[in-house]
């Protein structure tokens, strides 16, 4: 990762942490206030994104919103590679044929379309900011096992790993000192890659009226009630989209900086 | 392995993982909360009497037990019978021979166009400058990041209401076909741009390339011979899962450009608690994956013998 | 000078990005003569040769490019594109990268006829065949149909050389054709260019050895820094050598050169005469009817050996030989089928992990590419913590003293400590992997082709090196080698792999004079030697 | 068609009619599962068999219900016997004829439990038999007087279809309905469209002396199915569809300048209103009750919302339901009273937040939001009294369901507050609205009552006014039993139940429409 890169995305991620933790700073006021008489007001001075058709002042909401867009795509992909973790490990390291199982399962996993996967976990927990998280990471998992389980297979039989066996190491040094540590670093270049994706995900689900409630400042149900006024506010949905896309380039781009291939996903 | 050898396990673990999805479609209906018997019934908001559903259940086999349920719904999936819709009254098989060509078309069309798009976006950044080549991989990214639902309505405004070049709606025509294709396909493009970018760089970077070059070989000819297939191993491997991410973006687009589609049944099927209709839409993605997977494996076995099975 | 001049170049400069890599040389390569450019790792002698092509990469400025009697400066791509591979062809350095491993190598060759010729589809599968078989591949028809990963290293240098063939060209650049062969394929590819000089062509070879291209060549131009420091004919330089550097070059071969006398002009001053301790007891390592199989293939059939303490056992063998898996089980790393190993009188496999752990400091390993074997998140002082304290920390801190012992004892400055093993030179990473190696103070250390990625001055530092530590510490080594020469300097005693079986074991020097086997005579009439 | 004029802002007036050419039709609601508007029976279909089927009643310009499949009607004077004469020369368009016997075998298929009907199964609920007296004369059995019968029976959900076609299986049924429409079912392509071809052997019913023909002009009706709001719009300004429905307050708001047409045609029945569930805590006070209606401000927000194609309501009916009773008075905003009420209540404390808590419980409403029921202005109008009410201490949960979680969480009472459209023709909506009777549920959970009003005396007035054969009597009747229902404070109206339609420039004739105020495209003609 060259120098510059690495300072542009500790900005960048500064930038969200600071939106996501404090967004205060950046838009002192409050997202869920409405005033009727303000409503779609062209972005301008006043309102630098314009308002909604509540009179809500949509910077301040897509400000506020990074907390929501972003905590849903970190948990969620924290909860799917969690469980790919796990199941790509014990896959790897297990014998044969308890690896082929957990293979045919991850397999069948993949093979359900990703929404449908999500909207059957909707359908069971009723739409809302949990169940996405759920859904989105549920969804995500098969894909990072697969790829943990190759990962840690590769190292398994790495020259690295039988140098330490002919240095005398034990199987749990190898593990803690090596096999771990070297499959942890090509992941987080994948989560950072995934949290983008899990973005969009989690948005596409508000959407489609299965995640945030609005008038929670979340980027896709800011989205979907923009849609509706497309013709007529088109800023509405102009710059949550925006924010989306932001989100999702950075975390790409800080990816690929940290040496994340799309390959991967 | 020989190629029987390899259809043979193909086709042993595509059934292997059709039963698995099968089974997990089962369980997860089971999951969901609320009577199927209402859902039979026309919903929730029905008048249906206490007999009435009494009825509906005993003939869906409702009322048997939870794995005498399972087992008459495998044999039915073994006989090829996905049942009778409960929101539309039609056989499921039916239903989805109705809707299916439209998804297919779509799909089928959109990964046409994401490759076609990668495969020049790709080409031309290894011709073009390090500025014009980093602006390129920016826009993949983008691309890659933009939601297809976004997108659509921005590609409605601007095609359909502003300029009037393209129709919003599915007519019928090609022309209608345009911008849903579009919606779908740009995303994917992004994605395999990157991926072909990468590997193509690598490719045309290495000795085997510089060999050809020593041969006398022209750029072009290089990307023809050489270049293509090597952008290509990495992308036809995400085939799989970009066809499956293709339908799961239809239900977005099917909905925004209000197409008929598997997409839309499904997410109807979804809300209308339609259990048969939703299995049968899983199974079938299901099945549509493992096929298009296996195809993309053949390629990848054509192109590239020697390669390792994964 | 009777002999035309087909390229002739003057005042040659290539820079990257301003740092210049090739610095005003010139050189001729005449029809019928071997013109040998020698020199270290990095001096610039594959970007002379891809300047020749207009392939260089970087900026070029020449005083004179002539091919062919035609001035080819400011040639523009199309132009060039009618010279390469046409009138000029070359054999790359990297055989094993040098093929797209997606296409048949038929394919790969006749791209160059039909880019150039006039031949139709069949007349191009013939000249392909033909081509093929004066190269010496087996089955050409059936390999013309395999793609690179299906064959032998042997076999890809072999497609590589007819590619550039295929084309009749005038002059054949062979840039290290030869490095990663083994003696017999060696010969085998020398023999190829000989015809091609034997037939009027030009020839530019490119080495870091001397002694392979003292057979061939017939004018020398000795690189160092991206100058050429010495030119002329080849019984002069190799004779009468002007330039320093070009006799530490030809002092680095170790052929010929007596056990323990240094290679390297650094290990010049004669070592205290200090003769290796002498250990009693057990042999350090010995094996017993060592057998392995993969499938039908027996990779490893009965192979017994004994390493005494203090000396070291040559391995020799071709590629494919069985010479890796037999290392692999001395280590512990694959399970015998049959047979066993033991250190220092001890059983050491077949044994479970836990019953040997023991053992194991006493049994250290060096590999062909030290890079894999490193952990890549450790820089150089954490892989020496590492392997000092056992495992239990990578902090250099507590080992501070002990680390800069093993650095030096490995001749290399504590000023690298911080840095990652990626960015170390060829020679320093297998330093490093040797003083990580000599770190739990072993007995036995099994060397599984230690210096063929290097060149010869390099080389010859590396084993001078090795030297040196078992002199001081009366280590053991199983040397495994695929270069007679280098085994023929380093070894007490030789054994003679082929197909899986040691065929001939023995003295190192009765062996090298008076070999008892027809495989040993073979290999040893091919081996290239400068004395 | 019928001939119920809504306030249509046409310019068709004086446009030479023509005949021919094919109208599409593109409808916002989901496409329904059955084309027989018996099956269920939702306004979604109500709009598309308006064009196929005909009922026996119908209403005129003034409100008034006329007869329409039927000629006369006469009821006995214990009112248990309704006799109903059919007009002459009728035909299905499977060529049956239209006689008594279709009368008996619809209420039957209503009555069927596997039918699963729900309006019109309400809608007969007090026909016990139907006796073909003469070929055209039915005589319908009632188990009490029901002066709404014929309301009930001016409604889409209880046309008549063939009985010839009824015997058919459901499945077939519901792909094609026969009736006696300016339409016929030509074919059904799933997800795609209905097409609707005409009717050549239509007969219209009442004569009409502007029209010559009396078939359709238009060849046909390409009715299509584009859920999102933005495309329909979108595909109606290019051009690709004819008309829409359900157009949103902002796009009906320049329609005009866009050079389109609008139909605004309000549905019958109850207004738009929400109702507050006063069968439990905290609104089984009247107080709280109140509280939340002077909190929230639906003045400002209706007209921002709904760019004043919406006018406020203050009545629990339509306001094409002429014995609708409105008192503004009680619905003015008033924060201060509504603080002053919730204190008096015992909700004195507030919490971190601001929200008001009695003995450690926080005063939180659960507000179930129906996506498919209400419109998104509708939905941001819940946003903003969820803002409003905030500001005195309520704490107001919206959630947004889809129409099977949403029913399942009314039949749980996971309720305070809902919002619930329902249509029905005439005030005897009031009876299924808030008559005790109502909150027993069905067997599917289901109950009308959302309000949980249970009041002896509403159910008396109630009962009585839909036996009073009196006018003034019945009028009086539902003016108390409305009171009683706003003086409580259950219901916070709204406004109508929006039903707009806009039409491109070359699309004329779009004004009649049924006794729900569906539009029937039987006038209506293409620019060719
Ligand atoms: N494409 C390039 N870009 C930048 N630097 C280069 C490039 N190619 C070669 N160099 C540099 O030019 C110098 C000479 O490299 P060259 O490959 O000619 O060495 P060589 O003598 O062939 O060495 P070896 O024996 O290892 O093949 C090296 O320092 C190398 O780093
Ligand atoms: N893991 C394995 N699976 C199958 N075959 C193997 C394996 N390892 C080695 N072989 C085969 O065993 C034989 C001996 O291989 P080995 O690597 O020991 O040769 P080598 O003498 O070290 O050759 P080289 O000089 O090329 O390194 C070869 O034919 C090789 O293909
Ligand atoms: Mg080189
Ligand atoms: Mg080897």
């Amino acid at each position: 990762m060259s120098r510059t890169a690495k300072i542009l995305s500790a900005i960048v991620i500064g930038l969200w942490l600071l939106m996501a933790l404090a967004p205060s700073v950046l838009a002192p006021g409050d997202p869920l206030a409405i005033n009727p008489v303000q409503a779609f007001q062209k972005p301008g001075a006043a309102h630098f994104f314009g308002t909604d058709e509540s009179g809500r002042d949509i910077y301040t909401r897509v400000i506020h919103g990074a907390s929501d867009s972003l905590s849903i795509g970190l948990a969620a992909t924290a909860l799917g590679m969690g469980l790919a973790i796990i199941l790509g490990t014990v896959a790897a390291l297990s014998p044969r044929w308890i690896d082929d199982i957990i293979l045919r399962v991850l397999e069948a996993l993949y093979a359900i379309p990703s929404l449908l996967m999500a909207l059957l976990i909707i359908a069971f927990t009723g739409p809302g900011v949990g169940p996405a998280i759920v859904a989105v990471g549920l969804s995500t998992a098969p894909g990072y096992a697969r790829l943990v389980r190759s990962q840690i297979r590769s190292l398994k039989n790495s020259e690295m790993l039988e140098a330490a066996t002919v240095l005398g190491r034990g199987s749990w040094l190898k593990v803690r000192n090596h096999l771990v540590p070297n499959a942890l670093k090509p992941l987080l270049a994948l989560v950072t890659l995934g949290i983008g994706q899990a973005v969009i995900w989690a948005a596409a689900l508000s959407f489609l009226g299965l995640g945030a409630a609005p008038p929670a400042p979340e980027w896709g149900a800011m989205l979907s009630a923009g849609r509706t006024y497309l013709h007529l506010a088109w800023w509405m949905s102009l710059f949550p989209g925006l924010a989306i896309v932001a989100v999702a380039v950075s975390a790409t781009l800080i990816g690929r900086a940290l040496g994340g291939k799309v390959k991967s996903l | 392995m020989g190629t029987v050898a390899w259809a043979g396990r193909k086709i042993g673990g595509a059934l292997v993982v059709l039963w698995l999805v099968a089974t997990a479609i089962f369980i997860a209906i089971r999951l969901i909360p609320g009577d199927p018997a209402e859902a039979i019934m026309g919903g929730p908001g029905s008048q249906a009497s206490a007999e009435a559903l009494a009825a509906a259940r005993a003939e869906y086999a409702l009322d048997q037990p939870l794995f005498a349920q399972y087992l008459l719904y495998l044999g039915k999936l073994l006989a090829l019978d996905f049942g009778t819709s409960y929101s539309l009254k039609q056989p499921v098989a039916q239903v989805m021979g109705e809707v299916l060509p439209n998804t297919l078309w779509l799909s089928l069309l959109a990964l046409a166009a994401a490759w076609l798009m990668a495969l020049c976006f790709a080409a031309a950044a290894t011709r073009s400058s390090r500025f014009a080549s980093q602006l390129g991989s920016l826009m993949e990214i983008i691309a890659a990041a933009v939601p297809h639902f976004w997108l659509g309505a921005v590609l409605i405004m601007l095609f359909s209401s502003a300029l009037g070049w393209l129709p919003a709606v599915d007519n019928g025509s090609a022309q209608g076909l345009v911008l849903p294709v579009l919606t779908l396909a740009l995303p994917l493009a992004g994605f395999l741009t990157q991926l072909m970018r990468d590997s193509l760089g690598e490719a045309m970077g290495s000795q085997f390339a510089l060999a050809a070059r020593a041969r006398g070989e022209s750029r072009l000819k290089l990307f023809w011979r050489h270049g293509l297939r090597h952008a290509a191993l990495p992308a036809l491997g995400l085939t799989g899962w970009a066809f499956s991410s293709l339908l799961s973006g239809a239900v977005v687009v099917e909905a925004i450009f209000a197409r008929p589609g598997l997409g839309r049944s499904l997410l109807s099927a979804v809300l209308a608690r339609d259990i048969p209709m939703v299995t049968g839409i899983a199974l079938f993605s299901a099945l549509v994956y493992i096929v298009v997977m296996a195809l993309a494996e053949g390629l990848e076995r054509l192109i590239n013998p020697a390669g390792g099975q994964r | 000078m009777s002999e035309q001049e087909l390229i002739t170049v003057k005042d040659l400069s290539v820079s990257f990005n301003g740092a210049p890599a090739v610095k005003n040389i010139s050189l001729a390569i005449r029809a019928g003569r071997v013109l040998a450019l020698v020199g270290e790792s990095g001096s610039g002698k594959s970007v002379t040769a891809r300047s020749l092509l207009g392939l260089s990469g970087g900026s070029v400025s020449a005083g004179e490019l002539t091919i062919c009697g035609r001035d080819a400066l400011g040639l523009d791509d199309r132009a060039w594109q009618k010279i390469r591979g046409n009138s000029i062809s070359m054999i790359l350095q990297d055989a094993l990268m040098a093929l797209d491993p997606l296409r048949p190598v038929g394919r790969e060759i006749a791209d160059g006829l039909k880019d150039h010729g006039s031949l139709s589809k069949p007349e191009r599968e013939q000249r392909v065949h033909e081509v093929l078989t004066s190269v010496g591949m087996p089955e050409p028809g059936l390999r013309a149909k395999q793609r690179s990963p299906e064959l032998s290293g042997g076999m890809r240098q072999r497609a590589l050389i007819a590619q550039a063939l295929a084309g009749n060209p005038q002059v054949v650049i062979a840039d290290e054709a030869t490095t990663a062969l083994d003696s017999a394929l060696t010969a085998l590819v020398l023999s190829q260019l000989r015809k091609l000089k034997e037939q009027g062509r030009g020839v530019l070879m490119i080495s870091h050895d001397l002694a392979q291209v003292a057979h061939l060549a017939d004018d020398i131009a000795v690189m160092r820094h991206g100058e050429i420091v010495e030119a002329g004919p080849a019984e002069q330089v190799l004779n009468h050598p002007q330039h320093d550097y070009t006799r530490k070059l030809l002092q680095a071969v170790p052929s010929g050169v007596p056990r323990f006398a240094p290679l390297s002009a650094a290990g010049a001053v004669p070592p205290p005469v200090l003769a290796p301790k002498i250990i009693a007891g057990p042999p350090a390592l010995s094996a017993n009817n060592l057998s392995k199989s993969f499938g039908k293939h027996a990779a490893v059939d009965a192979v017994s050996f004994e390493l005494p303490r203090g000396k070291t056992l040559g391995i020799v063998g071709e590629s494919g030989s069985g010479k890796t898996t037999t290392a692999r089980m001395v280590l512990g790393l694959q399970k015998p089928d049959s047979g066993t190993v033991d250190l220092l009188g001890e059983r050491f496999a077949p044994l479970a992990e836990g019953q040997r752990r023991k053992l194991r400091e006493q049994m250290g390993a060096i590999y062909q590419n030290p890079l894999g074997s490193f952990d890549p998140r450790y820089s150089v002082g954490q892989l020496l913590a590492d392997a000092l304290s056992g495992g239990k920390t990578k902090r250099t801190a507590g080992y501070r003293n002990e680390v800069a012992g093993l650095l030096e004892q490995v001749e290399l400055s504590t000023s690298l400590l911080p840095r990652s093993p990626r960015e170390l030179s060829g020679g320093q990473r297998q330093r490093l992997a040797i003083a990580r190696a000599l770190a739990p103070r072993p007995s036995v250390l099994v060397l599984d082709e230690p210096v063929s990625a290097l060149d010869v001055s390099i080389q010859a530092t590396v084993l001078d090196l090795l030297d040196r530590i078992q002199r001081e510490t009366g280590t053991s080594y199983l040397f495994i080698s695929h270069d007679l020469s280098v085994i023929e300097h380093m070894s007490d005693t030789v054994a003679v792999m082929h197909q899986g079986k040691i065929i001939e074991q023995g003295d190192t020097a009765s062996i090298f004079a008076s070999p008892q086997q027809e495989y040993t005579r073979m290999l040893l009439s091919a081996m290239p030697r400068l004395r | 068609g019928c001939s119920t004029t809504g306030s249509s802002d046409s310019t068709a007036q004086g446009k030479e009619p023509v005949t021919g050419g094919t109208m599409v039709y593109a409808s916002g609601d989901a496409e329904p599962s059955c084309l027989d508007p018996h099956v269920g029976g939702n306004y979604p279909q109500a709009l598309v068999a308006s064009q196929y089927l005909e009922s026996l009643f119908t209403k005129d310009a003034n409100g008034e219900i006329i007869p329409w499949l039927a000629e006369s009607t006469e009821v006995s004077k214990d009112g248990l016997t309704r006799t109903i004469k059919l007009r002459e020369g009728i035909k299905f368009t499977d060529g049956t004829k239209l006689t008594a016997n279709a009368i008996k075998a619809n209420v039957k298929h209503l009555k069927d439990p596997n039918t699963a009907s729900s309006t019109g199964y309400l809608a007969v609920g007090k026909v016990v038999s139907v006796e073909a007296k003469d070929e055209l004369t039915a005589v319908l059995k009632l188990s009490a007087p029901d002066n709404a019968l014929l309301e009930s029976l001016a409604m889409p959900w209880t046309a008549i279809e063939s009985p010839k076609a009824l015997e058919r299986d459901q499945a077939t049924n519901c792909a094609a309905p026969v009736g006696t429409g300016p339409f016929k079912v030509e074919s059904w392509e799933h997800q795609k469209a209905v097409n609707l071809v005409r009717n050549d052997g239509y007969v219209l019913p009442v004569a009409d002396e502007k029209r010559t023909s009396s078939t359709a002009y238009l060849d046909g009706i390409t009715w299509r199915f584009i859920p999102e709001a933005a495309t329909r719009y979108a595909a109606l300004q290019s051009g690709e569809v004819d008309v829409i429905d359900n157009a949103q307050p902002d796009t009906i708001a320049s329609a005009s300048d866009a050079g389109l047409g609008h139909l605004d045609a309000p549905r019958p029945g109850a207004s738009n209103r929400i109702e507050l569930n006063s069968s439990k805590a905290p609104f089984d006070d009247q107080r709280v009750r109140e509280a939340f209606i002077r909190a929230v401000d639906a003045n400002t927000g209706v007209s921002a919302l709904f760019f004043g194609t919406a006018k406020r309501s203050n009545s629990l009916l339509s306001s094409v339901e002429p014995l609708g009773y409105s008192d503004e008075s009680l619905f003015t905003t008033d924060t201060a009273k509504a603080n002053q009420l919730l204190d008096d209540a015992g909700w004195s404390e507030r919490d971190a937040q601001g929200y008001r808590v009695k003995n450690d419980k926080r005063l939180s409403l659960a507000f179930p939001v129906s996506t498919n029921q209400s419109v998104p202005a509708e939905q941001s109008l819940f946003e903003q009294f969820q803002a409003q009410a905030k500001a005195v201490g309520f704490e107001v949960k919206i959630d947004l369901l889809d129409l099977s979680s949403w029913y399942g969480a009314l039949a749980k009472h996971e309720y305070n507050l809902v919002s619930a459209p329902y249509t029905k023709v005439g005030p005897s909506v009031l009876r299924v609205l808030y008559h005790s009777d109502s909150t027993v549920p069905a067997p599917s959970g289901y109950f009308a009552n959302n309000a949980q009003v249970k009041n002896k005396k509403l159910d008396q007035l109630l009962n009585k006014a839909e036996e009073t054969e009196d006018g003034a009597q019945r009028a009086s009747l539902y003016e108390q039993a409305q009171k009683i229902v706003l003086e409580g404070y259950y219901v916070l109206p709204l406004y109508d139940q929006q039903n707009h339609f806009l039409y491109g420039k070359n699309v004329h004739g779009v004004e009649t429409t049924t006794a729900v105020s569906s539009p029937i495209y039987f006038d209506t003609f293409l620019d060719q």
